[in-house]
């Protein structure tokens, strides 16, 4: 099997046991909405203040929610066998996890940059603005995908669990979450976005360059 | 001397760092020596648990 | 594997003798240049014009910083040899290094915060260096957490080994996000290390603490080395005749 | 070198495992070749699944050499994956999908044919045409392991490293195994089975037991 051919075989596999399983998916949405519900309860309805707190809060609850759907990422095929027969398979196994991470971002990266909108109109965000906050989600989730995929290799089968999976992830993720949520600041400061977006976007093109390997890499040390 | 102790008024944080510096340096000390001694002693576990196996065989 | 030259000190059994005769030089060494830093930062460094006596923390919170960042750096670079030449030895430095660089970064938050509170009115500011710091401590938990997780040693070098250089990769990242965000929100800051003028005797203090927190760290790694080739090797013939 | 001129060999040379800080198995060697199969015996715990496992290349090995076709299989990792055929002891099925859908993405991923005639025969093989649509988790533990034997049955690797592959199977189902292992050898196929139990399988097994040497 060629590069592409394995990356649309753990593609196509794993959106169809996304599909199966679509309650999971729904809950890491349900679950970005409600973090954002949860500031303005917790702060109070100012919207000076919520518009001005709402990037971070939008980008931190995305971390949250894309560290939420990480486990079912490998877990799941470590457990079963099933991650023995990718590394064992007659493919480069960069491909295969390519092929599964895209899936993952498909199904719990991408609804997060579509539903992004709704808390931003939650937080009374100008449309600019929301624009922004779009497109560093669009740029930056990627990224998160490909931190999330190397940590939930790393972690598979140890004792460590979720809690270890964020230690491990979260303070790798900072660069996202300072370019991500200060694009949106800096724009509507008038400074322009421009810079940041692009500093999110060369992010996301080297973690899709190196991410395949090291993912590959860690999920081969997770058998021994 | 207490007047060199007192730092000029800033005695609290001055002693607070280098305290806390000093407690750090023994605590890891006494850690180091702790996991040298646990080694040993899982060495020497090891020795007699082969020990037995060999009578044994 | 008994080669010649450098790589004949690869092999875990050659190497502890060594290391052990190493312990002691660098231990004393340590202790030798602590009392000439303290001296100097005590005695013969004046009163700072602004700071008061406050300033004296420097003398350790920066060289803990300093060394927090090098000993990151240093693990992930025995952890690439590890990848390159697939030696043992190298992961086990890796691993025996990672509680010190740990122990100083947090010396350095918790100095820097004792500096603060004088100097900025408040324990925690969300200065650029001092919230790298902190990045940089959850590294080093990160680190320990996931060696400490994984029961197999071979695999936890190897899944440790990722770990680090996927961080050193990131650090200068995280290092310059940090500093911009610093920047876009509250200008340009008093620095710890940027008073005024920083006199010579303040420098050469902040030098000599430094070269103590290197031998400190040395003699500390060479130590827990030996122990973690103990523990791996319990069941090397060579090992043996330590306890008989 | 052509395919043609090399002809299908195993060598496997001194090698070592170890299983946390302690050495499992040493010194293990030994030379297959078409249509031989290894019975691999030992008591539990004696390191069979990880030998297995390390001849796959999914664990590394303390010391020692293994050669597909006289190639050190470490170098060529794909060639030699394109020549082997892995069953843990895990089935590598998704409880979610149906005995179907979950053979059919294990012969995409071997690059095996597996449009819905293949997979309807190939589940007649192995007595399971009924249970096409039944989720995985549904499937009797001899149920799962007949859905393992249909992928063996598609296979065209001619290395097969089977750990345990009769556990959990019935008189019929153990024949069913014995058939399919005596058809691949008979191709000129190769195999390795870790077990504990006696295999119905013509073909004369080269019995290893770890810790001791192979005997013909």
């Amino acid at each position: 099997m060629n590069a592409g051919a394995a990356i649309a075989w753990g593609l196509r596999r794993d959106l169809a046991l996304a599909m199966r399983s679509r309650a999971e998916v729904a809950i890491v949405l349900a679950f970005f909405l409600l973090v954002t519900s949860m500031f303005p309860l917790g702060l109070e309805p100012d919207p000076a203040l919520l518009s001005k707190i709402a990037p971070g809060i939008a980008w931190v609850a995305a971390l949250l929610a894309s560290l939420l759907g990480l486990p079912r990422l490998f877990a799941g095929d470590h457990a079963d066998g099933s991650l023995e027969q990718l590394a064992l398979a007659d493919a480069p196994l960069p491909a295969l996890v390519a092929g599964k991470v895209l899936a993952h971002w498909v199904a719990t990266g991408l609804p997060l940059v579509l539903l992004a909108p709704l808390a931003g109109i939650q937080f009374g965000l100008e449309p600019a603005a929301i624009g922004i906050l779009v497109a560093t989600l669009a740029l930056g989730t990627p990224v998160l995908a490909w931190l999330g995929a190397i940590g939930a290799a790393l972690t598979l089968g140890t004792r460590g669990g979720a809690a270890l999976l964020a230690l491990l992830v979260l303070p790798l993720a900072v660069p996202v979450l300072v370019f991500g949520a200060g694009a949106v600041e800096s724009s509507r400061a008038g400074l322009g976005a421009q810079a940041h977006l692009s500093l999110l976007g060369a992010g996301a093109i080297l973690s899709m360059v190196f991410g395949p390997f090291v993912t590959a890499l860690a999920v081969r040390i997770s058998f021994e | 001397m207490i007047e060199w102790l007192s730092m000029g008024g800033y005695a609290y944080y001055v002693w607070m760092s280098y305290g806390a510096l000093a407690i750090a340096i023994v605590a890891e000390l006494f850690a180091l020596a702790g996991r040298r001694r646990r080694a040993l002693e899982q060495l020497a576990e090891h020795a007699q648990e082969d020990a037995f196996e060999e009578q044994a065989a | 594997m008994a080669g010649s030259g450098f790589f004949r000190f690869s092999s875990p059994a050659s190497f502890y003798p060594l290391a052990g005769r190493l312990v002691p030089v660098f231990g004393w060494l340590a202790a030798a240049l602590t009392v000439a830093g303290l001296y100097i930062g005590f005695a013969v460094a004046p009163t700072d014009f602004q700071q008061g006596e406050a300033y004296r923390i420097i003398f350790i919170h920066v060289p803990a910083a300093w060394m927090a960042m090098f000993t990151y750096l240093v693990i992930a670079g025995w952890s690439a040899a590890s990848f390159v030449w697939n030696t043992r030895l190298s992961a086990m430095m890796a691993q025996a290094l990672a509680p010190t660089g740990a122990m100083f970064a947090f010396i350095s938050l918790w100095s820097g915060a004792f500096w603060g509170r004088p100097t900025w009115g408040t324990y925690w500011v969300w200065d650029a260096r001092l919230t790298s710091t902190l990045i940089l401590l959850f590294l080093y938990i990160g680190l320990m957490a996931l060696r400490a997780t994984i029961e197999d040693p071979r695999r936890a070098d190897r899944a440790c080994a990722v770990l680090a250089l996927v961080g050193s990769v990131n650090v200068p990242i995280i290092y310059f996000s940090v500093q911009w965000w610093n920047t876009l929100h509250q200008g340009a800051s008093v620095s710890l290390t940027a008073a005024p003028k920083m006199a010579e005797t303040m420098l050469a203090g902040m030098l000599v603490m430094g070269l103590a927190a290197w031998a400190y760290t040395i003699a500390a790694a060479l130590h827990r080395v030996r122990s973690i080739i103990l523990e791996r090797e319990a069941h090397a013939r060579w090992t043996r005749e330590l306890v008989r | 070198m052509s395919d043609a001129d090399v002809a299908d060999r195993l060598e496997v040379e001194d090698l070592a495992c170890a299983a946390g800080i302690r050495t499992l198995f040493q010194g293990i060697g030994f030379s297959l070749g078409p249509g031989q199969w290894i019975q691999l015996g030992g008591p539990n715990g004696c390191g069979k699944s990880t030998l297995l496992r390390a001849l796959a290349g999914l664990v590394r090995p303390l010391a020692g050499s293994i050669r597909w076709r006289g190639e050190p299989v470490s170098q060529a990792r794909e060639r030699w994956h394109a020549a082997i055929a892995f069953q843990g002891h895990l089935p590598g099925c998704k409880d979610t999908l149906g005995a179907a859908e979950n053979l059919r993405w294990q012969l995409l991923l071997d690059g095996e044919p597996a449009g819905p005639a293949r997979l309807g025969e190939l589940l007649a093989q192995v007595g399971l045409e009924r249970q096409a649509r039944l989720a995985y988790q549904r499937l009797s533990a001899g149920q799962r392991r007949r859905l393992g034997l249909a992928r063996l049955v598609a296979s065209r690797r001619p290395l097969w490293l089977l750990d345990e592959p009769t556990t959990a199977l019935d008189a019929a189902g153990q024949a069913l195994f014995g058939e399919i292992l005596d058809r691949h050898l008979g191709d000129g196929g190769l195999a390795i089975c870790a077990t504990h139990l006696e295999l119905p399988v013509r073909s004369p097994a080269i019995r290893l037991e770890l810790g001791g040497r192979p005997r013909a």
